[in-house]
C-alpha cells in the first residue's frame, strides 16, 4: 500500500512541474528543454533552507519557489526580449539548465554532485495534495483571467496580440515565471519527500520528460498534461515486471500517443468538458 | 476639423524595394478615409508603420499630438488605434467570444495576484468582458457564432470577426485593410452598412484599404490614392474617379 | 513457502553491464542455496527491479520491494542511489545490504554521525580505497607528481578524487592538476593537453573503465608518458579492448580480482552457467551479500527485520564469495576487508595481482 | 469532363455540401456562386481530393478521381485555392519552378513564363523576392501564375480576384477567357460574381450547401433574385 | 600548448559539425528538431563495428556499410514514425516528440538486444597521428574535417539549385499546397531522411573508431543540436561553422579557464550569442510580413 501511496505522491508532485510547463508551452506556446533547472533550484534552495537553518517547511518551499521564479527572470529577460525564435529559446534555456547544473555539482554548500542526504522527510501525501489542488486552481484561475488570456493570444497569434494590446515580452515573461515557480514548488516537494537531491536527477532526461508529458497531454489543456503525467509516472511502474524492456516501451507509447492521438490525450479541451455538450469545434 | 493622424515624409524600404516613399498626410477627426492603389502601391505598408509593425525608414508620425515613432504596437492599440489585417489573423483555436475577449480583458487593470486568487473583482471584470464582446458580436451580426472556433468560420464572416476584435480595443481610429475582401457585391453592400453603422455608433475616425471600388464611392468622404509607395492623389470621391493617373494605373478602362 | 529477497539493480542505462552480471550471480547463488534446502526449510525468491541508476527510481523500486513483502534488499551498487534508497528502507525495518556502493554515508547518516541500523555493505569505503592508490603511487611508484581527471558529473568521481588529493599531498607529493570532464563526453584531450604540460608522474583517473580507456588512448595520443592509476570500476574485463596498448601499464584499486584464488570457484561456476566471466567486483560482492543474508537468516531463525539487522551486525568470519567477512558493528562496513591492486597488461589480456593492502596498513 | 453527382461533404458534424451534382464540360468556362459560408471553397478542395466526400460519386475524364491529390494532379487538374496558399518561404521564381514541377518540356515552360509575365509584369521584377512578403494582390499574382505554370486542361479556381486591384481584375478576366481559348476547361468560384457570370458559359448558385439554381452565364446575370441576392442590387 | 589546443578544438569541433549535418539538413527540410539522430548515428556505429569486428572489413566497406544501413533506418523511421504527422500537417513540436520516442526506444532496443556493453573498433586503423609544430594530429579527424566539408557543399547545393531541392522545401512551407503541384511527398522526404541518416552513420563510425561504441553514445549530439543553433538552424554552412566554433571554444576555456566549470562558461557564450544574433550567426531572419 505505501508503494501505491508513493507513486501517487510521486506522480503528483511531478504533475505539478508539469502544470508549469503547460502554462508555459501548452498556453504560451514557447517550449523549454530547461524546467528541470528550475525544479532543481526549488528542490536545492529549500533543501538547504530546512537543512542547514532549521527554516519551518513551509517557508522554505515559498523560498524555493521566489528563487526559480527570479531564477527564471535572468534567463528569461535577455533571451525574450531578444525576441528568440521557439527552437532557439528551448536551447537557450537548454543551456542555462546544464550551466546551472554545472554549478549545482561544484558548489560545496549543495555537497556537489554526491548531493544532499538526510532532508528532512516533511513531504506527506496530504501536503502534496493540497499543492497540487493549489496548484491547479491557480493555474485556472491565471488562465480565466487578462493575463491567461494575453498567453493564449500570444500563443495563437503573436502579431494578432500585440494588435489586441498585449505586451508580448511581459506576458511571455510572466509566463515564464509562473511556470518555474511551479516547478519550484515542485522541486522542493520532491527534496523533501526523497530525502535526498542529487544534481542528476535535474538534467535535460528530467526537463524533456516534462515536456513529453505536456504535449502528450495536449497542448492547451490543463488536465490533459495532469492524466499524461500521472501515466508517464504509473505506467512505467506498471511495466516494471517487463524489467528491461519497460523503457522500450515508453518510447514506442510516446510514439504511438503522438502518432494516434495528434492533438495528444486532451488537446484544447478539458476533462469536464469532455461530458458536456460538444460545441460545435468541427474538424 | 481637427487631424487626428498625421504623416510626413515616412518612408519605409524592403532591401531595394522601396514601400514607402515620403508619404505624408493627415487624417481628419471623423471621417472615413479611403486609400486605393495597385497591388503593392504601399496600403499595407503604411498601416503596418502606423501601427508599429514596421518602424518607418523615415519621416514622423503623430496621433493626436503624440509620437507614434518607436512606440510598440502595443502602446499604439492602446492609445486607440485599432486594425485588421489583410491576411486574416484570428486567434483560430479559439471561440469567436474569446476573440473577442481578448483585447477587452487586457483593457482591465487588475493585478496578478487578484487574478490568481480570483477575486470578486476579477469574475466581476470578466463577466462584463463578456457582456461587452457579445454585444460587439451582435453589432457585427456574428452572435450565432460566438461559441464557434475561429477557423471554421467562412471567409466572409471571418472579416467581421477580425472587425469585432479590433473594435474591442476601444479605439477612436480603426485601420480596415480590405474588409470586403472575398465578398459578393451584395455581400460588400452590406458590409459597407455595417462600417458605416459602427463609425457612427462607435464615433471612429477610418481608413479604409479596398479595392472594391462600389464600397469605397459609398462609403469614403476623401480617398487618398498611392502607387509605388507615393501618394499621387487625394480628394472626394467623384473627382478621384476622374483623375487621369487613376484610371490608367488603377481603375483601367471600365470605370 | 518462500523467502523474498530484493534486488535493486541498474539493468539499464549505463552501469547495465555490472548489474546484469550481478542478477546473474545472484541467481545462479541462490538456486545453489535452493536446491541444497534453502533457509530455514524454506526456498529463497529473488525480486530484482531495474533502478536505472537513478536515486528517484531506486526510491520507487524500494518502495515497490517493501510492497512486495520482502525480507531484506541488495543493492543499489551505486552510492547515490543507496543513499537515497536507505531511510525508506530504514523507516520499513527491512536491512539492506548493498553490493559495491563504496561511499562512507551509505552505513553512515550523515547528520547524526551514527551508523544506520538497517545499512549493511561488504565493500570497503572510498576513503580507504583513495588512501590506497595515494599510498601506492607515491611509495610503490615514486610518484611526486599527480594529476587527476574525474566526472564531475559522478559522486563517485568526486569523492574518490577529494580523498586522493587529501591522502597524496599528506604524504608529501604534489596535485598538479585536478581537471574535470562530463559523463556523456567523450573528448578530454583539451584537459589533458593541460595536464601534459604539467608533465605529472601518474594521471588518477577515478572513473569508469570506458573513461578510463578513452582518457588513456588520447593521453598517449598527445605523448604523454605518466602511469594511469585507478580505482575499483576499471575492474572489467573489456578495459583491455577498449583501451588498447594505451592503457598497458596501468595500475588500480579493485575489490577483488579474477584471479583471486578465493574466487576462482565461484568464477568456474559463473563460466559454467552463462558462457562467459562476471563482470567484476559486483558479482562477487551481491555474492557476498547474499551469503550474509541467508547466515544472518539463520542465526536470527526467523526473517524480521530487526532481528536481521541485529544477527547481519554479528557477522564474525563468514565464509563468503571473497573470502572471510567480519561486520564491523560501529560503521556496517566490513572489518579488514583488503584492497588488491592489479596491473592491466594488455598482452597477456589479464589483469595482474601486485599487491594486496590491508586496512591500516 | 467533369461530373459530379450527389456530393456531400463534412466537417466533423458540420454537414458543409448537401447532396451536390454538376457538370463541366470541356473547354467551358463554369461558375459557382454564392455567399459566404455556401460551400464553394468546401467543393474546390474535395475536387482536388485533399478533402474526402462522405458520399457522392467525381468522375474526371471519366475516370474516377484518383485518390492522393498528387495523382489529381497528374491526371489533369489544377486548383488555385482560396488564400493563396503559396510557399512562403520560397521566391517568387522558386514558387513558379514549383508549379511547373511535373512538366519536362522546356520550350513550355519557358513560353508560359512569358505568358505569365505579360498578365503580371510586377512578377517579373520580383523572381528573387521572398513570396511571403510580396504585398496582398502580388501573392495573388503569384498563385495564379503558379498554377498557369502547371498548364493544366483543367484549372480550378477558388477567388482569384481576390485582393487585385480592379485593372488587373480586368486583365484577369481577360487572360481566363484566353485560356480557355487555347483548350483550358475553368470552373471558377468568383465573388466578383458579375464579372464571373459575364465570362461564363454556365453557372451555378449554391445556396447553404445545395444548388438552387443553373443557367447559362448571361441568364443569370439577368435573374433578379441573383441580381439581388448576389450583385447588390437593390430590387 | 596554443596550437596544440586549437587543433584539438578543431578535431573536436569537425565531430559535432559532422554530427550537426545530418540534423540541421532534417531541420532545413522539415523545420523540426530530428532528436532520433543520436540514435541513428549510434546505431550506425553499432554497424560499423559489426562490419569492421565481424567480417574485418576495410575502413571504406565499412564507412559505406554504415552509410547505407543509417540511412535506410532512418527512412524506416520516418516512415513509421514522422509521416502520419507529416501528412496531418501537425506542427514541428509533434514531430519533435515523436522523435523523442524514438530516441529512447532505439538506444533501450540496443541495451536489450546487443547489452550494455563498451566495444572498440579494431586498433588497426584506429590511430594514426601526424606531427605538426609539434602537436599532433589525428589522420581520422582531418579526414572527418574534410568530409563533412565536402558534403555538405554537395547537400547544400542539392537543396538550393535543384528541382527536387525546392520540391522538399516547399514541402515544408505547405505539404497540402506541393501536393497539389503533383508532388509525391513522401518520396521526397524518404530520400531527405535517407540523406542524413547516411550522414548520420559516418558520423558514427568516425565517432566510433575515434571513440568508442556504446548505447548512450547519441546524447553527445545535443553538442550538434547547440552547435546547429549558434550557426544558425536551417543553415548547412552554419551547422559546420557552428561546429567548429563550439569545439574549439569548449576546448580553450578546458584549457585556459576550467575545465570543472566549462559547461557554465560556455552556455553563457551560448545565450549572449543568441541574444545579440537571434537566428545565430547564419540563419535566416524569419520576419513573417503582415
Ligand atoms: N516584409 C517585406 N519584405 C520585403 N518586401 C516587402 C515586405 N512588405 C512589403 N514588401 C513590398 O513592399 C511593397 C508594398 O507592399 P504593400 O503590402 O504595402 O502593398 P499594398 O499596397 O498593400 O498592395 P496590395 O493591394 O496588393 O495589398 C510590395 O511590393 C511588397 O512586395
Ligand atoms: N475547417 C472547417 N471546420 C468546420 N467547418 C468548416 C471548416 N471550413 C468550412 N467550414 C464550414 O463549412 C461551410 C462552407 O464553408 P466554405 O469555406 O466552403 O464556404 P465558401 O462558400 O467558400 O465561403 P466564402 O465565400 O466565405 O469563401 C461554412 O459553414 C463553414 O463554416
Ligand atoms: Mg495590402
Ligand atoms: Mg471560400
Amino acid at each position: 500500500m505505501s508503494y501505491i501511496l508513493s507513486i501517487t505522491t510521486l506522480a503528483c508532485i511531478n504533475m505539478i512541474a508539469v502544470l508549469g510547463l503547460a502554462i508555459f508551452t501548452g498556453f504560451t506556446g514557447l517550449f523549454s528543454f530547461g524546467h528541470a533547472a528550475f525544479m532543481g533550484i526549488g528542490a536545492y534552495v529549500s533543501a538547504i533552507l530546512t537543512y542547514y537553518y532549521d527554516v519551518p517547511f513551509s517557508l522554505a518551499l515559498a523560498c524555493g519557489v521566489a528563487a526559480s521564479s527570479a531564477a527564471s527572470l535572468i534567463i528569461g529577460v535577455p533571451t525574450l526580449r531578444a525576441r528568440l525564435r521557439s527552437d532557439y529559446f528551448a536551447i537557450a534555456i537548454l543551456g542555462f539548465g546544464e550551466a546551472l547544473r554545472v554549478i549545482l555539482e561544484n558548489l560545496s554548500i549543495t555537497n556537489g554532485a554526491r548531493g544532499l542526504p538526510g532532508i528532512a522527510p516533511y513531504t506527506t501525501l496530504p501536503v502534496v495534495l493540497l499543492c497540487l489542488g493549489l496548484c491547479v486552481i491557480v493555474a485556472r484561475n491565471f488562465l480565466r483571467s487578462r493575463y491567461g488570456a494575453a498567453c493564449i493570444a500570444v500563443r495563437e497569434d503573436p502579431v494578432a496580440a500585440e494588435m489586441s494590446g498585449i505586451h508580448l515580452f511581459r506576458t511571455r515573461l510572466l509566463s515564464l515565471a509562473l511556470s518555474a515557480a511551479y516547478c519550484g514548488l515542485s522541486g522542493g516537494l520532491l527534496a523533501h519527500y526523497l530525502s535526498f537531491i542529487q544534481p542528476v536527477m535535474f538534467t535535460l532526461v528530467q526537463s524533456t520528460q516534462i515536456l513529453a508529458a505536456v504535449i502528450a497531454g495536449g497542448l492547451g489543456s490543463i488536465s490533459g498534461p495532469l492524466v499524461a503525467s500521472f501515466l508517464f509516472v504509473a505506467l512505467p511502474e506498471a511495466l516494471r515486471v517487463a524489467q528491461m524492456w519497460r523503457l522500450v516501451a515508453y518510447g514506442l507509447i510516446l510514439v504511438l500517443i503522438m502518432l494516434f492521438r495528434p492533438q495528444g490525450l486532451l488537446g484544447h479541451q478539458e476533462i469536464s468538458r469532455l461530458f458536456k455538450r460538444p460545441a460545435g469545434e468541427g474538424h | 476639423m481637427t487631424e487626428v493622424l498625421s504623416l510626413s515624409g515616412v518612408s519605409k524600404r524592403f532591401g531595394g524595394i522601396v514601400a514607402a516613399s515620403d508619404a505624408s498626410f493627415g487624417v481628419e477627426d471623423g471621417e472615413i478615409l479611403g486609400i486605393i492603389g495597385p497591388n503593392g502601391a504601399g496600403k499595407t505598408t503604411i498601416f503596418n508603420v502606423i501601427t508599429g509593425v514596421y518602424p518607418p525608414d523615415g519621416g514622423s508620425l503623430s496621433f493626436r499630438g503624440v509620437a507614434l515613432n518607436g512606440k510598440r504596437p502595443d502602446e499604439i492599440v492602446r492609445m486607440g488605434i485599432a486594425r485588421t489585417f489583410q491576411n486574416i489573423r484570428l486567434f483560430s483555436n479559439l471561440t469567436c467570444l474569446a476573440n473577442v475577449m481578448t483585447p477587452l480583458l487586457q483593457r482591465k487593470h487588475y493585478g496578478v495576484w487578484p487574478s490568481l486568487l480570483r477575486t470578486r473583482a476579477v469574475r466581476k471584470c470578466e463577466r462584463e468582458s463578456e457582456q461587452e464582446a457579445l454585444s460587439l458580436l451582435e453589432a457585427v451580426g456574428l452572435s450565432p457564432f460566438s461559441h464557434q472556433k475561429a477557423s471554421s468560420l467562412p471567409y466572409g464572416l471571418q472579416r467581421k470577426l477580425e472587425i469585432a476584435r479590433a473594435l474591442a480595443t476601444k479605439p477612436t481610429l480603426l485601420l480596415l485593410d480590405e474588409p470586403a475582401a472575398g465578398m459578393n457585391p451584395e455581400e460588400a453592400r452590406a458590409l459597407s452598412g455595417l462600417i458605416r453603422e459602427i463609425h457612427g455608433k462607435f464615433s471612429l475616425t477610418v481608413m479604409l484599404i479596398e479595392h472594391h471600388m462600389d464600397v469605397v464611392m459609398r462609403l469614403c468622404s476623401r480617398i487618398l490614392v498611392m502607387n509605388f509607395g507615393a501618394v499621387i492623389a487625394q480628394g472626394r470621391p467623384e473627382e478621384v474617379r476622374r483623375d487621369e493617373r487613376v484610371l490608367s494605373a488603377y481603375l483601367g478602362r471600365r470605370a | 513457502d518462500l523467502i523474498k529477497v530484493g534486488h535493486t539493480v541498474s539493468l539499464t542505462g549505463g552501469a547495465s553491464m555490472w548489474g546484469q552480471s550481478e542478477k546473474n550471480a545472484l541467481e545462479l547463488l541462490i538456486g545453489k542455496i535452493n536446491e541444497s534446502g534453502g533457509v530455514l526449510g524454506k526456498k529463497i525468491v529473488l525480486i530484482s527491479y531495474d533502478n536505472r541508476n537513478d536515486p528517484v527510481e531506486s526510491v520507487n523500486v524500494a518502495r515497490r520491494l517493501i510492497n512486495d513483502g520482502v525480507v531484506a534488499v541488495i543493492g543499489p551498487a551505486q552510492s547515490g542511489n543507496a543513499i537515497a534508497t536507505a531511510p525508506i528502507l530504514e523507516r520499513a525495518k527491512i536491512p539492506m545490504i548493498v553490493t559495491t556502493a563504496t561511499n562512507p554515508y551509505v552505513t553512515i547518516d550523515k547528520d547524526t554521525g551514527k551508523v544506520r541500523p538497517f545499512a549493511f555493505r561488504p565493500c570497503f569505503i572510498d576513503p580507504f580505497q583513495g588512501t590506497v592508490a595515494a599510498q601506492f603511487a607515491y611509495t610503490d611508484l615514486g610518484a611526486k607528481k599527480a594529476a587527476i581527471l574525474y566526472d564531475v558529473g559522478s559522486d563517485y568521481g568526486q569523492w574518490l578524487a577529494k580523498y586522493f588529493e587529501e591522502a597524496f599531498t599528506a604524504k608529501g607529493g604534489e596535485v598538479v592538476a585536478k581537471e574535470a570532464f562530463r559523463s556523456e563526453e567523450l573528448d578530454y584531450r583539451a584537459q589533458l593537453g593541460k595536464i601534459k604540460g604539467l608533465s605529472p608522474d601518474v594521471l588518477f583517473l577515478p572513473t569508469t573503465q570506458k573513461e578510463a580507456a578513452m582518457a588513456a588512448r588520447q593521453a598517449r595520443d598527445l605523448g604523454i608518458t605518466a602511469t594511469f592509476l585507478g580505482t575499483d570500476n576499471w575492474g572489467s574485463p573489456d578495459l583491455i579492448d577498449l583501451g588498447g596498448s594505451a592503457i598497458d601499464g596501468g595500475y588500480f584499486v579493485n575489490l577483488t580480482d579474477l584471479s583471486d584464488p578465493d574466487i576462482q570457484d565461484f568464477v568456474a561456476e559463473y563460466r559454467a552457467v552463462y558462457g562467459k566471466d562476471p563482470v567484476l567486483p559486483n558479482p562477487v560482492m551481491a555474492g557476498d551479500a547474499i551469503y550474509m543474508l541467508v547466515d544472518a537468516i539463520k542465526r536470527a531463525g526467523s526473517t524480521d527485520g530487526t532481528a536481521l539487522a541485529k544477527a547481519l551486525e554479528e557477522t564474525r568470519d563468514l565464509p563468503v564469495v571473497s573470502g572471510k567477512i567480519t561486520v564491523n558493528p560501529e560503521d556496517h562496513n566490513p572489518l579488514n576487508k583488503p584492497a588488491v591492486i592489479q596491473k592491466v597488461d594488455t598482452k597477456a589480456r589479464a589483469f595482474v595481482f601486485v599487491k594486496k593492502y590491508e586496512p591500516g596498513d | 469532363m467533369l461530373s459530379v453527382k450527389d456530393l456531400h461533404v463534412h466537417y466533423g458534424k458540420i454537414h458543409a455540401v448537401r447532396g451536390v451534382s454538376f457538370h463541366v464540360e470541356e473547354k467551358e468556362i463554369v461558375s459557382i456562386v454564392g455567399a459566404n459560408g455556401a460551400g464553394k471553397s468546401t467543393i474546390m478542395w474535395t475536387l482536388a481530393h485533399v478533402l474526402k466526400p462522405s458520399s457522392g460519386e467525381i468522375t474526371f475524364l471519366g475516370l474516377p478521381l484518383p485518390e492522393k491529390p498528387h495523382e489529381v494532379v497528374h491526371s489533369g487538374m489544377c486548383l488555385v485555392p482560396e488564400r493563396r496558399r503559396l510557399f512562403g518561404a520560397l521566391t517568387v521564381s522558386e514558387n513558379l519552378v514549383m508549379g511547373a514541377y511535373m512538366r519536362k518540356d522546356a520550350e513550355g515552360i519557358r513560353r508560359d513564363m512569358e505568358r505569365t509575365f505579360e498578365l503580371f509584369p510586377v512578377l517579373k521584377g520580383r523572381l528573387n523576392q521572398v513570396a511571403g512578403t510580396l504585398s496582398g494582390g502580388e501573392q495573388q499574382m503569384l498563385a495564379i501564375a503558379r498554377a498557369l505554370m502547371s498548364s493544366p486542361r483543367m484549372m480550378l479556381l477558388d477567388e482569384p480576384s481576390l485582393g487585385l486591384a480592379p485593372i488587373l481584375v480586368d486583365r484577369l478576366m481577360d487572360a481566363i477567357v484566353a485560356l480557355r481559348e487555347s483548350g483550358m476547361t475553368i470552373l471558377m468560384v468568383e465573388q466578383n460574381a458579375d464579372r464571373a457570370l459575364e465570362i461564363s458559359d454556365r453557372a451555378y448558385v449554391l445556396e447553404v450547401g445545395t444548388i438552387i439554381m443553373e443557367g447559362s452565364g448571361k441568364d443569370l446575370l439577368d435573374d433578379p433574385v441573383v441580381r439581388k441576392a448576389y450583385l447588390g442590387e437593390l430590387a | 600548448m596554443f596550437l596544440q589546443t586549437l587543433f584539438t578544438g578543431l578535431s573536436v569541433g569537425g565531430i559535432y559539425a559532422l554530427m550537426a549535418v545530418g540534423y540541421s539538413l532534417i531541420f532545413s527540410i522539415l523545420n523540426f528538431s530530428n532528436f532520433a539522430h543520436g540514435s541513428v548515428i549510434m546505431l550506425g556505429a553499432y554497424m560499423g563495428l559489426g562490419l569492421a569486428s565481424k567480417f574485418g572489413l576495410k575502413l571504406g566497406f565499412v564507412v559505406a556499410g554504415a552509410m547505407a544501413g543509417g540511412g535506410l533506418l532512418a527512412v524506416l523511421n520516418e516512415r513509421l514514425a514522422y509521416r502520419k504527422l507529416r501528412h496531418r500537417n501537425a506542427p514541428s513540436l509533434y514531430l519533435m516528440i515523436s522523435a523523442m520516442g524514438c530516441s529512447v526506444f532505439l538506444e533501450n532496443m540496443v541495451y536489450v538486444t546487443i547489452g550494455s556493453r563498451f566495444y572498440a573498433f579494431p586498433e588497426f586503423f584506429t590511430r594514426r597521428v601526424v606531427t605538426f609544430l609539434g602537436s599532433s594530429v589525428s589522420v581520422m579527424d582531418l579526414f572527418a574535417l574534410a568530409f563533412s566539408l565536402l558534403a555538405i557543399g554537395a547537400l547544400g547545393l542539392f537543396l538550393a539549385r535543384s528541382r527536387t531541392g525546392i520540391a522538399i522545401r516547399a514541402g515544408v512551407c505547405d505539404m497540402t499546397m506541393c501536393s497539389l503541384m503533383g508532388v509525391d511527398t513522401d518520396r521526397l522526404v524518404a530520400l531527405v531522411f535517407l540523406l542524413a541518416g547516411a550522414l548520420g552513420g559516418l558520423a558514427g563510425t568516425f565517432m566510433g573508431v575515434r571513440y568508442l561504441v556504446y548505447p548512450t553514445m547519441g546524447w553527445i549530439t545535443n553538442k550538434a543540436y547547440i552547435a546547429a543553433v549558434i550557426g544558425g538552424l536551417g543553415s548547412l554552412l552554419g551547422a559546420i561553422v557552428g561546429g567548429v566554433i563550439l569545439g574549439v571554444v569548449e576546448t580553450f576555456i578546458s584549457a585556459y579557464v576550467s575545465s570543472i566549470l566549462r559547461d557554465v562558461f560556455s552556455f553563457t557564450i551560448l545565450i549572449a550569442l543568441l541574444v545579440c544574433m537571434p537566428n545565430g550567426l547564419f540563419g535566416k531572419s524569419m520576419e513573417e510580413r503582415v
